[in-house]
This record gives C-alpha cells, structure tokens and sequence, in this order.
C-alpha cells in the first residue's frame, strides 16, 4: 500500500472540518481510499484541533506517523506538527499567522506560502471562502486537475446561488495555481489505484445510525454526550423521512427508560451515550435484563476515569459494560472495528437484542466515532430483521403469560394491545405470569431461565475476525474494537519482513465466542493489543479462559491505536524476539 | 358494583389493612370501567414502592419499572403506541424524591398520559422514612430532629411548569376519586393526580381523620380551573382546609404532536421501508 | 458445638422482631453464643416471615436446618417449616389461628398449645403483650429460671411505667409456667458455655455504622434502600451525640455526590445502598477516582438483577463493583464476613480512603446486615486513624498544587481554607494544579500517577483469613463476604470427619492479595463458594491469576448461605472424591 | 480594576470570543473582591459544561465535579465546612436537565450557598443542542422540528418551591450583575441567580442586542422582593420587557441550622472523641 498523508492543523472554528469535508468527497471521487480522523479539544473555538487525511491506493483502515503534507492555520500547528514531516514533507502554512518556521526546511522549496484570506480578499469575495482556497491548495498536491474539487464546490453551494458557487470555484483555482506555481508540476503525485468499485465514505457516527435505521429501528432517546452525540443527531436528522421518533431526554436516565417502556411495546429502540452517562444507564440495564426487554445501547467510550478527556479516545469501558448492572443477567457487548462492521453489527444488535430479549451495548469509541473511510456499498439486504419469538393466535389469547418457562428460557411476547392477552412485565422477580413473587423455588426457576438465555447466546457468538498469516502462526495479535484497523496493518508490516503473524479482532467480547480457547492455545507468542490502562480485554479472556497472553500493548494517553504505535510497543517482542 | 369487574382482579395484595391504596385501587377500576375501556388496551406503569404495587392488583398490561422511573417509562411507551391508554402510578418518594427530574420534564413536555401519584408523606415501603410531601417537623427514622425542608407542593411546581392537567384527589373519597381519574384520562396531555392516601402504619398525622375534617372541592367552591394564578395561590391552601379537584387545566399541543413520525400512527404499528432507508445510504456513495 | 434452634414465624406486623430481640438479649446474658437470622418479604403487613435463632455453646456464624423449636404466630409458619423439625423438635402454636398440624406429632408432646392473646386477655393486660408469653413461652424450653427475661422486660418498659412493667412480666410468667406444665421440666435444655467472656451482641447494620462512628465519620448523606437503610438509620439515630450530620438525600446520585463534597473539604463522609442505588452512584465513583477524593460506600447487596428480592440475599454486585464506572481508577472492595469484621473493615476503608485518596466499597448484604451474633468486645483502641497525607507548613502556602507528582502517586491534600494554598479538583484530566488539559504527556502522566497508587495500595492488602486445616489440606474451600460463618463451620464439619481442609475467606476483594497464588497453587482440590450464578469471585480471581478452580457452590435463590447447603453441593466433590 | 485582581487570574480560557461569560467571570471576580472575600476562603464548586469551566478561571478553592451535579456537591461542602464561602456555577443544561432534581431539593432545604446558573438557552459545550430553557420553535441538531416543550422558568419554579432567594442578573450589565451577585453571597440560604449569557457561537436568538433593548431592573421599577405572589407573576414577563434583579427574597431556616452536630462550628474542625463513641458501643455489651 502507498499512502499520503495530509494533517490540517488550526483552532476550532477556523474551518477545519469544512476544508477537511471537501477534501475528503473529492478524494474518495478521485478513486483513492482514505482514512481521516479528528483530533480536537472540548472547547468551541480556539484551542488547536487537527484534521488528518491519509489516502491510499489500497483499503486503509488506520493513521500513519509521518505527514506528507502539513497545512497550518494557526501558529501552534508548525511548531506542534512539523517534526512528523516525511523527508519529502511539505508544509502549506499563512504567513499572516505563522512566524516561525522550521530552520532546516527553510531552503527547502517544500515550504509553501499562501495567505487564504488575502487570496479571498484580492478577489473580492467574502472571508469565509478562504476554506475554498485551502481545499485549492491542497488539492494541487494531489492531483493535476481541479475538476472534481470544482464540482464538489459547486454542489455544496448550488443552494447558496451561483454567484457563491462562482466565488468558490474561483479562489480554489487561485489557491491550486499558487501552489502549483510554487512546487511545479513534476511533483508526484500519489499513485490511485487501478480499479474503481462503488464505494461510500462515511465515519463511524454515520455508520453507526444507518445501521440502526437499516434495522428499522423507531424510537430513539438520549441527552448529548461526546463523542456519540452524532448519532443521536444523525437519527433526530432522520426521524421525519425514516418514521423515527428521537426524543431528547432530560437526562440519561430518563433516555434509558424511555426507550425501555418504548421497546416493551414492540418497537426497536435505542439510546447512545458515553461513560459518564452509560453510568446513569447501568440501574435500566438491569431491568431490561430482570424484565427481558430488548434494548440497543450505543456507549461512545472516551478517556475516563470521570469526565475525562471529552473529544479524545479509549477503551476503557469493557468490564464496566460486561459487568454493568447489579447481579446477574443476560446480555450481549459487540465491538465494531470500522464503520462498515458497525453498520453491520449494530443491526445484528437488535436482532440479538429481540431474539433474546435482552440489552445489548454497542462499544464504539471517539476514534470509530469520528473516522471516515471509503468502504464498499453499504448492503440493506444483508440485513435480516430477527424480531424474535412473538406470541401468536391463541397464545396471545387471555390466558398469555409473558415469562412462560421454555427450555432455552425464551418466551414468546407479546405486544401489549394486540391480542387479548395482557403483557405484565416487572423489574422485581416474577412469576411465568409477571407478578412479584418471593420464594426460593420461582426465584430460581426464573433465575435459570434468563440465564438459559446467555448460555444459548453464547453458543451463537460472532466469530472472531482473523488476518494475516492463519495457518500455524508465530505470533497473534488479538485486540477489539477501533484498534482493528491499526493491527491490521501492523500484521502486515510485520509479514512483509517475512513474520507469521496473525491478527485476531473479537467483534463481540460478551459473550465471549467459546472456541476462542483455540486461538488462545496455539503454539504462538499471544499479544493483546488495546487502548486502556489496566488490560481490560486480556482480564475479560482471563476472567472466562483462565489464560494469560505473552505481552500486551496498552495504549492510555487518549490518542487512537496506530500501527506504529503497536510496532513500537512490540519491538523486542516480535521483532527481536523471533 | 358488577360494573367494576371489568378491570377488577382477585390477587391477595401486599398492602396493610386499611391502607389509602385500597381505595385508590377501587376507584381506578371504577373510573376505568365507566371509561368504557378493556383491559387490554391500558398500561399501567409503575415504579417502586408501595403505590408502585397497584397495577399487579388491577387487570390490564404491566410495565412495573424502577424507583423514581415511572414517568420516562410511560412516556417511552406512550410515544411508541398512542393507542395505549397510559396510566402511570407512583408514590411520592417514587415521584418526587427519586424521580424528581423526570415529573418536572414530563409536565413540560406534556405527553398524553395519566399520572397518578399516591400522597402519604413517607416512604412506605422502606418503612416510614421523610419523603419530600412530609410536613416540617415530622419525625422519621432519617430525620430524628423534625423534618426541616420546605414540604413539595407538586400542584404548585406543576401549575408553575404550566401542567395542562392539575388535580388533588383523595382516597378517601370514592366518587371524587372517580370523577377525577375520568377527567385526567379524558384530558389530552399529562394530567397529574395527586391522591392524598393515608399510610396507616407509617403516617400518624394525615390519616383518614385528619383528611376527613378538612377536603372539601374546589371546584364545587367556585375556583376556575382556567385561572393560573388563582390555581397557584389555592395550592398552598393546606391547613384546616385542604382542596381537591381540579386546580387547573389548559390545551396545549402534547408531545406526540410534535414528532412527524407519529402523523401516520403509532410508532408500533409502522412497516420497516427500505425504499426510505436505501435512499439515505445512497446518499453516502461516492459519485 | 452443641446448638439449639428456634423459628419464630408469622405475618409481617406480628411482632416477630420484638420477640425475636427479646429472646435475643435474654439468650445471650444466659452466657449462650447465637446467630440470628431474618426472613421477610418486600411488605410491611402479612405475607410470611420468620426470625430464627440458633443458640450455642460456642461462637457460632452460620444458620443450621434442622429446627428444635417451631413457634407458629400464623398458620403459614406449621405448613411450610414443621418438616425442617428435628426429631425431638417442638412446636409452640397458637390454637386461635394454627388449625392442621402434622399427623404423626399429634401425640407426641411435642406440640405446645397456647393462645398468646388469650393468656394476655384473661390477665386482664392489653393485646400489645403477647409477644411477651411467646417470650416466656419459648424461655421455657431454654431454662429453669425466667428471671433474666424478666429483667429484661422490666429494662424495656421502664419508661413506660411500673405497670407495664409489672404487667409484661406478669404474661411473660404465665407463657412460661403454660409451656412448663405442658413439657415438664425433664426436658433437656441446650448446655451453655462454661466460660463467660464479656462479650457484645449485634448485628451487622449495627457493626458498619459503628466502624463508621470508630472511623470518626463526621458525614453521611443516603437514599433510603433495603437491605442498607439500617446503616443510614443507625447514623441518623446517632448523629447528634456523635457529632455526625446524616443528610437524607433526594435520590442517591445526590447523597454520593453530597459526600464527595463533604470528604473533599477534609471530613470523613460515607454512604451506604443497595444494587439499584450503587448504580446510580457509578458515575460519581469515577469521579471520586480522578479527582482523589476519599469516600467510603456500603453496598449492601440483595438478589438482583434490577429490583429483584429486595429483602433477600445474595452477593450478585461484585464484579460491578470491581468494574464499576468508565475508565481505570483505583479503588478498594472490602467484603466483612460477620459483623466483627464489618466494624473493623468499614474503619479500616476509612484508613484505606484517605491514605490513597480513593473511593472504597465496603460489600455488605442483607444476611450480614439482618444477622445477629454475640462477638468478642469490638476494641476502640484497635482502631487507627490514618488520615493520610496532608500538606504541612509551607506546602499548604501560596504555591500548594492539589495533584503533585510524587514518586508513590499520592500527592499531599490540603482542606480547603486550612491553608494560603488554594485545592483545585476538577473530574476532568488535569494537570498537577488541578487545572483542565487536553496533551497526551500530561494525561499519561497524571493515569500513570492515579495508577501507582493502586499498584502501591496492592501491595498492602488484607490478608486472607484462613481456617480448619492449614498444612497440606486436601481441599480449599474460598470465599468472601458473608459466607464466611458459612464456610468455617462446613470446614468444620468436614474436618470432624477427619477431612483436611481449609477455609479461605478474602476480607479484600479488590485488589487481590499478590500472595492469593500461593494458596491457588496448593496441590489441593480448591472450591469456590459464592452467593451468586456466575461465580464473580471465581471469575475475578481468574482475570487475576489465570486459574481456575476445580468446582465451586454458587447460591441464587436469595436465600443465605449455610453450611448443610455447602455440603449437600460438595457431596461427591470432596466427600465422595476423596 | 486593581481592585478586582484578588480574585482575577490570567489563565487563558476555552470561551469563543465574545461569550457572555466573560461578562460573567469578571463580575463576579469584582463582587467576591468587594465583599473583602480572600480566595482561600471561596469554594466554587461547578459540573460540566462552558459555564462549568468557570472557575478555573478564577482565584479561590474549585471543585469541578460531574455534569449536572453542582449542586448536592456544594450542599455536601457547605454542610462540613460552613466557613467557606461556597459558590456553586453551572449551565442551564446542567442545572436544570441533568440537575434538575438537585435543583428542586436544594431550593427546599435552604443551603446555604450560592448558586449562579449561565443561562444561554443551548447546551454550548455539546454543540449547540436545546436546553430547558430553549424557547419553543428553536431548531437545534436534536430538534429539527423546533423545541416543541413549554421552557423552564426557574425562577417561577424557585419562587413556588419558597426559594429564599431569587434573581435574575444578565451578563451584559455588569454593574447589576456585581450588585446582585452580592446580595446573593450576603444572603443567608439558597441564593439563585440566574444569569442571561448570550452564547455567541449557538445562540442567534437571545443576543447581546435582544437584552439590550428588553432587560430592565425590576427593582428599581418598584417591584417588592417580599410579595411572593406578585414574584410569582412577575417571572412570566418575557418579550419586550424582561425583568433583572430579586425576584423574591424570604428569611428561613438554612439547612445546617437542622443539624444539631452543627451547633459547634464546622464539622471539619470537630476533633474525634473516642470516649462518646466507646459510649454507643457499651450499649452493645452484653449484660
Ligand atoms: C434506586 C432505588 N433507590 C431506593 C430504593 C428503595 N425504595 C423502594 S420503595 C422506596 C420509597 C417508597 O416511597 P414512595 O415512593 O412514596 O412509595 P410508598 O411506598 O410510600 O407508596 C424506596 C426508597 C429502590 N428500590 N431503588
Ligand atoms: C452525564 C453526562 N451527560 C452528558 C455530558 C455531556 N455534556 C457536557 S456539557 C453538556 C451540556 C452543557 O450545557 P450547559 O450545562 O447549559 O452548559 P453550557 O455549555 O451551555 O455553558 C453536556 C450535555 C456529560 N459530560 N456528562
Ligand atoms: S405501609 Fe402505609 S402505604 Fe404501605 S401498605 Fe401499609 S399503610 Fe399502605
Ligand atoms: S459555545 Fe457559546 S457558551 Fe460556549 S464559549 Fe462559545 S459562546 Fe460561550
Ligand atoms: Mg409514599
Ligand atoms: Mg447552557
């Protein structure tokens, strides 16, 4: 694979997101794949944010170190970015703002100049197209012809008039020229790849919400909280043209709840949140498991302990979401790696969530949340609607109970008004009927038959992922969640050298897959890679498989997952260690 | 009354002989069936405590949530099958202590359902502490110096909140308790029903007796139900006489009302589209 | 050890507990030891409760089966108890309400008639003392001589006057003298012990807030919640002699979040509640981990998932506690076994609180908290208060900073207005002010410091406490929290058989001691005995050290462990498979 | 201002340019300075959230907790230690939707503590989405359809639950603002001030120019802080005029006056007495 990487570094509120969009439509139009990610502060303006776009010839699923070009909006970017230069690095930077520069690359003919506003200004247009012109410029770098970054321009803005979609394309041009004035045209340019399949671009909180609407979901309740506050958004964006209804609660208790007395009725429901409220979710939790109510959280995860770092990202919520809740019940935790598997999976949520009616927390993190890729078409028809056993005829007739023992502990349900029978669900423990009760003998029935639940769900577990060298490898690399996309290119890297790597991504860590015991006992030196302190996934394996890998990497300062980060923490391992 | 049957169950109850609840259990029989509903087409959501027991006593659909959880439960369910008659009950712990929050956001988003809340100054079911009704000076196991905060005059917040419903009712009063319950299901939006209840274990001082001497109806006195202010200054009649009836009621868009989905019927009975769905994930192909 | 056991059944309201605290007194002045246990259900009226008594010659911390005295105040108490009779068992009854008694102890004199309200009736004293002829009544199949109960009775109603006083000992007389003549005075009564230690009877809700009062808790805030309330009550009750201010809170998210502030201003603050009300204090325990604020929790646990048993037992929050909240923080779980222990660990978790500046839970659960025993005298001077470190002199001037970087992680405190410094505590990531940050060198360092703190706290845990057999056992019997009387007196037993076994019970949960493995490790048959269905503490020690043991009894039917139930389990495991 | 640096700092802060809370920050830097207030002697305690930041931005002792709970966190700090000044900042979002529980109690028991709530009618933090306060019809990312829910009038709701003291301020006036928010921290219980924060970057409706032309001094218009009913009355005016100053102000009993282990100063200066707590355990000794 050969990629460019492009970092755009400025304060919040100077565009970074706009020039960053643009770019991305025209790259993806122009055939490349890409991988971008956000890196900002919780603050509205000001502070330093970055956007970074890295494209590819190939599927690219993870950032890179090394900036091939590096855009500066504000000072802080230089002077915090320029040391990641590539040899053959370039710097697009305003002379206005940036005083500084790196001494090395003064005569480098690699520092490029160009004042975004002044480029607006001479051409007589309005301040806020200077977005345009830095599109223009860095666009110069990637390709010999503007047409594509034209026509996304001009869609954008058709709804502004002609003269705003004009102005734009015109200081594009001029920032493309004083670019390409600058560098000459003999600059490489990224090499594209050869076939051009449908493909879409989309980001995690994109991917995520579509995954819920593909799976007819109706009612959506949650209170803002980063970094899954796009989803809510996304649906709320939605709720009129896909028939959804999305709420926005008081608080998340109320979110959980509602969607809890919402899904009791017999429609598919969500919420989305993050640590701090997936916290004030954990009582509901338990009473969708004590009164079998399917429910689809999504938790954002984002750097704990408490409020944290609010836009950066982690993993640090696994045993809390595997064991959330007081005593014991069932429930399933996916853990898409990428958008497109987020997609996918969040609709299998409410297929498991229905057939066993059961929560069923969805872990995305700031980085799924926020990272764009190209990925192949997006397929409604792979995707199933399980609704799950529902009373039918007679069944639903008066004599219907809503928790009638079975052997695998589901009963069918019933929605409430649409048969004679009446629907009596309780958070407290319950008879067949749904009534409270007190004894030890219907306690325990009732106890083994939600667990008979988990035990059959655990033998339909989402099997793991595997790439890399499978057959007898040297080493594994097991991790879940956003890391998949850095640890697959990390085994790559490492079988290019000629390793025998294998890479090992768990799209559902609860409950565990059973068989995951033969990964775990191969003849190989076994990693576990994830972003949080404390090893939370290596201690969920222990805690079910009474194993140990042969090292970790841990990853905990906020920052996501990245395959040279991995090579870094491994070297002495793999490398040295084979 | 043969009439009553309708929602009518023989289940033994957990309640203390001669407890408020008895009453209350009657009367929203009563109302329910001259209301002309079956069973199945109600939902009563609860949440913990004593007056969170009622639906197991009472036919009809049972959603029995957590302590203080009772209002979003009945809003999500609401918002997801308009044509449930949604009744949710609680106590005031449940209510005001614990669910607090949700009570001062559910009468500002005014969904369409019945909220009944059993007023006995204490939480009974863990056995007779404060609960934010209690009187000042009242003695609890938590609160061995005399209750000090200022009592919650939720008629007061809900009137202040502009609850389109607002009524006191009280237990001990069979036909007032009826005709109130009928009006609040009637209502289009949340009607919050205050129902003194004495808990005869716990409650030494508002028992039957002490509401006895005192309720009289403010409607049968004059008040208008359309006059706010003249509905916020009769809340804090509390002494040797005590209102019931409907403080206030006004119209006012309820929340169903504001999401589009809902204009083609309930939530619960709407086809998955893919067409609509495609649509919006081709949005994301890249031309 | 020779025990005798009494059941006291009957209706909620019927007085059970009032007869039940009598008997307790008068059984332990006798010089008896006992454990006193609660059933009852979620009402306030009727339903079917018992209080049972099990008196003996020894300590004695576990509940036994098999029952040698049946006192039946309704007829719930002879249909669902009298096959649990042992075969010289008695039943006392009231022939008002008890109609159908068993067959074949018709004629065995072994049934005691006797109507407490009539004998009440015909001495002409109000209905209110019968629970005093049940009283006398059961006395007399425990001693010759009545004068200690009546003493009692004279200290219980004194201030009511002398003729209440007269008037209970007078029924009291008559319940005694009814029994007597009906069973003669040939019938054995159980030994008591030779030697009489001063000694203190109490129950576990009576011992945590007593550790809390040892600890000089100076504040509480909580939300009423079975089976914790006794806790709340008990400081409540206790507030104004001990200088303690015990603020009911509007819900628990407020009573924990009350206490942070309260600990952060340099009192020692607590809470206590049960499943539903820790969840919703999750959130705030992160909070209390990033922002090092030292705060006690009792999570005294009962049957969930969700409202579940309210007044049940079971030890179903463990891993939540171990796991709860986002992120990684440190923190410790402490699970007393008997409420000896519970007074000396809740102030021990002040110690501990302070000393690392950390939340720490203390697990109880509704058999601990409901269950009576007679202990050795709890010994103040026993207790330490280690308030950890605080800035001194200088440190507490102008330039004091909150979260200094020391060597151990544990940076000095300051109470707010003790010094010029100023305490800056934020739950977001922060800098060694206290201040907001959003770089990855300052988040890594300042993880890394909260960190070290658990690493060091680690390294000082509780020892396991261990019984029977220590030297080369056979067989391991591990457990925590309030099955340890449960455990002790099944090693016991098994020993008596000429068994070698031992008795683990782990007073520390969390971390685990780093010497657990010399125990995993002993070439023994190690069993793991928890009150829950998935095995929480088999699966945390396994998420530890990689093991896991060879079978394990889990409890889920609410009710409390005991030792014929760890028996019965075991049965092919360690008696059979030796 | 030399005046005004006890408490100022030079900090740099996370606020847009022209945010009103930097109106806010220096007021109240201003008003603790003229109470001759030194900073160790203030607590401000705030959740999360633009207002939240605040204190960070500002001398004195600062606990930053959670979002939405600034209020029982400031409760629990005034309660061990009454000789700090205890200063409780926070948004709407986090005083009246996650908080709003906390809100509602807090007013009830009295504590004694200041309270100052940035009213800017969006969750600024997050991005803009509707708040408690947003008017109705505002189109924010979560409600496209325009904010269908009656707005929360705290000051109507403090004023009905016997708040002891209630105002308004507006983040433009500074002089009423440093005015206010002395009388608030010299009041003796809960003070409430809310403080109209025109969010630049989210809020395009209630603008510096929208106060400017409507907000006027209630107070110095004759209204008589002591009339709870005409308080009551008054909170509703909203349009082309909008009152600023003391709503309502009433002396009763603060909280820690409830709390006999009070009586001998703060709970943070009270030493241990082992021979007090031997005693309670002497009653456990078996006779
Ligand atoms: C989260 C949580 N906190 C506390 C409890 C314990 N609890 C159960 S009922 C109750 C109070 C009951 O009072 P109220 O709501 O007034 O009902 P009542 O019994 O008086 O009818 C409490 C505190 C609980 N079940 N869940
Ligand atoms: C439990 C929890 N839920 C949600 C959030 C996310 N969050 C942070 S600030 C905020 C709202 C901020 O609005 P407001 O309180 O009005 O403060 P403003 O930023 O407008 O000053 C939210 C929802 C959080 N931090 N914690
Ligand atoms: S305790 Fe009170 S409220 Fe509960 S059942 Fe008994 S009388 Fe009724
Ligand atoms: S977003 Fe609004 S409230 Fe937040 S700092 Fe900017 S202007 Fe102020
Ligand atoms: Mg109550
Ligand atoms: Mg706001």
């Amino acid at each position: 694979m050969r990629s460019f990487n492009i970092r755009i570094g400025g304060e919040a509120g100077q565009g970074l997101v706009s020039i960053g969009n643009i770019l991305l439509e025209a790259i993806a139009r122009e055939g490349w794949y890409l991988f971008a990610n956000q890196d900002y502060e919780s603050r509205i303006r000001g502070g330093h944010n970055y956007f970074q776009i890295r494209l590819a010839d190939e599927p690219v699923r993870a950032i890179q170190h090394g900036v091939d070009l590096l855009v500066a909006l504000d000072k802080a970017t230089v002077n915090l970015h320029w040391q990641e230069l590539t040899q053959s690095g370039h710097i697009i930077y305003d002379p206005r703002v940036v005083d500084a520069l790196p001494e090395d690359m003064k005569d480098s003919g690699r520092l490029i100049p160009i004042s975004f506003e002044k480029v607006v200004e001479e051409l007589g247009q309005p301040k806020v197209m200077a977005n345009a012109v830095a599109a223009g410029a860095i666009w110069a770098l990637l390709s010999d012809d503007i047409t594509v970054l034209q026509d996304i321009l001009a869609e954008m803005f058709i709804s502004k008039g002609e003269a705003v979609v004009e102005g734009n394309r015109q200081v594009a041009q001029a920032g493309f020229d004083i670019v390409r004035n600058h560098i000459g045209a003999e600059v490489p340019k990224p090499p594209k790849p050869t076939e051009k399949r449908p493909r879409m671009l989309l980001k995690g909180n994109e991917a995520l919400p579509l995954g819920a609407l593909a799976a007819g979901v109706r009612f959506m309740s949650a209170y803002p909280m980063t970094p899954s506050t796009g989803v809510t958004e996304f649906i709320a964006g939605h709720a009129e043209e896909c028939g959804v209804v999305m709420e926005q609660a008081e608080d998340e208790i109320s979110a959980i709840n509602m969607i809890i007395g919402a899904a009791y009725t017999g429609v598919r429901a969500m919420t989305a949140t993050s640590g701090g409220g997936f916290a004030l979710m954990t009582e509901a939790l338990g009473l969708a498991g004590a009164a079998e109510i399917p429910v689809v959280i999504i938790d954002a995860q984002r750097p704990g302990p408490s409020t944290g770092l609010p836009t950066r990202t982690e993993q640090g919520d696994l045993l809390y979401a595997v064991a959330g809740s007081s005593g014991d019940f069932p429930k399933a935790v996916l853990a898409p790696g990428d958008p497109e598997e987020a997609f996918y999976l969040v609709a299998h949520a409410f297929n498991l969530a229905e057939e066993y009616q059961m929560p069923v927390i969805v872990m995305s993190d700031q980085h799924l949340a926020d990272s764009h890729v190209v990925v192949d078409l997006l397929d409604l028809n792979r995707i199933e609607h399980r609704r799950g056993l529902v009373a039918q005829g007679d069944e639903a007739g008066p004599d219907y109970v809503r928790y009638r023992f079975t052997e695998d502990g589901i009963s069918p349900r019933l929605y409430p008004g649409f048969g004679e029978g009446l629907v009596v669900s309780a958070g407290d423990e319950h008879d067949e009927q749904g009534h409270l009760i007190e004894d030890a003998e219907t306690r325990t029935l009732m106890m083994e038959k939600r667990m008979a639940k988990l035990e059959k769900a655990a033998r339909e577990v989402l099997e793991p992922v595997l790439c890399g060298v499978t057959e007898d490898p040297d080493f594994v690399l097991i991790g879940w969640g956003s890391t998949k996309g850095a640890i697959k290119e990390a085994v790559e890297i490492l079988n290019r050298d000629s390793g025998r790597v294998m890479g090992v991504h768990l799209p559902q860590v609860y409950p565990l897959p059973q068989n995951l015991d033969k990964i775990l006992n191969l003849p190989a030196r076994k990693y576990i890679i994830e972003s949080n302190y404390t090893g939370q996934l290596e201690r969920l394996i222990a805690s079910e498989f009474a194993w140990k890998p042969d090292g970790s990497v841990r990853r905990y300062d906020g920052r996501p997952m990245d395959p040279e980060y991995i090579l870094a923490k491994l070297e002495g391992g793999i490398r040295r260690g084979k | 009354m043969a009439n009553n049957t309708r929602f009518e169950i023989s289940r033994e109850t957990a309640w203390c002989p001669g407890c408020g609840n008895f009453g209350i259990l009657s009367g929203l029989s009563e109302a329910l069936t001259e209301l002309g509903l079956s069973p199945n087409q109600v939902l009563f959501v609860s949440g913990i405590g004593q007056a969170g027991k009622t639906p197991h006593y009472i036919k009809g659909n049972v959603l029995n949530t957590l302590h203080g959880r009772t209002l979003p439960t009945a809003t999500g369910a609401k918002l997801a099958n308009a044509d449930l008659t949604v009744i949710a009950i609680g106590g005031d712990g449940d209510g005001y202590a614990e669910g607090g929050n949700h009570f001062l956001h559910a009468v500002r988003k005014n969904v369409n359902i019945t909220y009944l809340v059993h007023v006995n100054q204490v939480f009974g079911l863990t056995k007779g502490q404060a609960s934010p009704t209690s009187g000042q000076g009242m003695v609890t196991s938590t609160t061995p110096f005399g209750v000090a905060n200022e009592p919650f005059n939720a008629i007061a917040t809900a009137i202040t909140l502009n609850g389109s419903f607002v009524a006191r009712s009280y237990a001990g009063d069979r036909a007032h308790l009826v005709k109130t319950i009928k009006a609040a299901v009637q209502h289009e939006g949340f009607a919050l029903v205050e129902i003194l209840q004495p808990c005869v274990t716990f409650n030494k001082i508002n028992t039957y007796q002490f509401y006895r001497e005192r309720v009289y109806d403010l409607n049968e006195a004059g008040h208008d139900p359309t006059d706010r202010a003249s509905a916020w200054e009769r809340s804090w009649e509390w002494g040797d006489r005590i209102p019931i009836g409907i403080f206030y009621q006004v119209s006012r868009p309820t929340l169903d009302k504001q999401h589009p989905a809902l204009r083609e019927g309930p939530l619960v009975r709407r086809e998955f589209n893919p067409g609509v769905v495609q649509q919006v994930l081709d949005r994301y192909i890249v031309k």
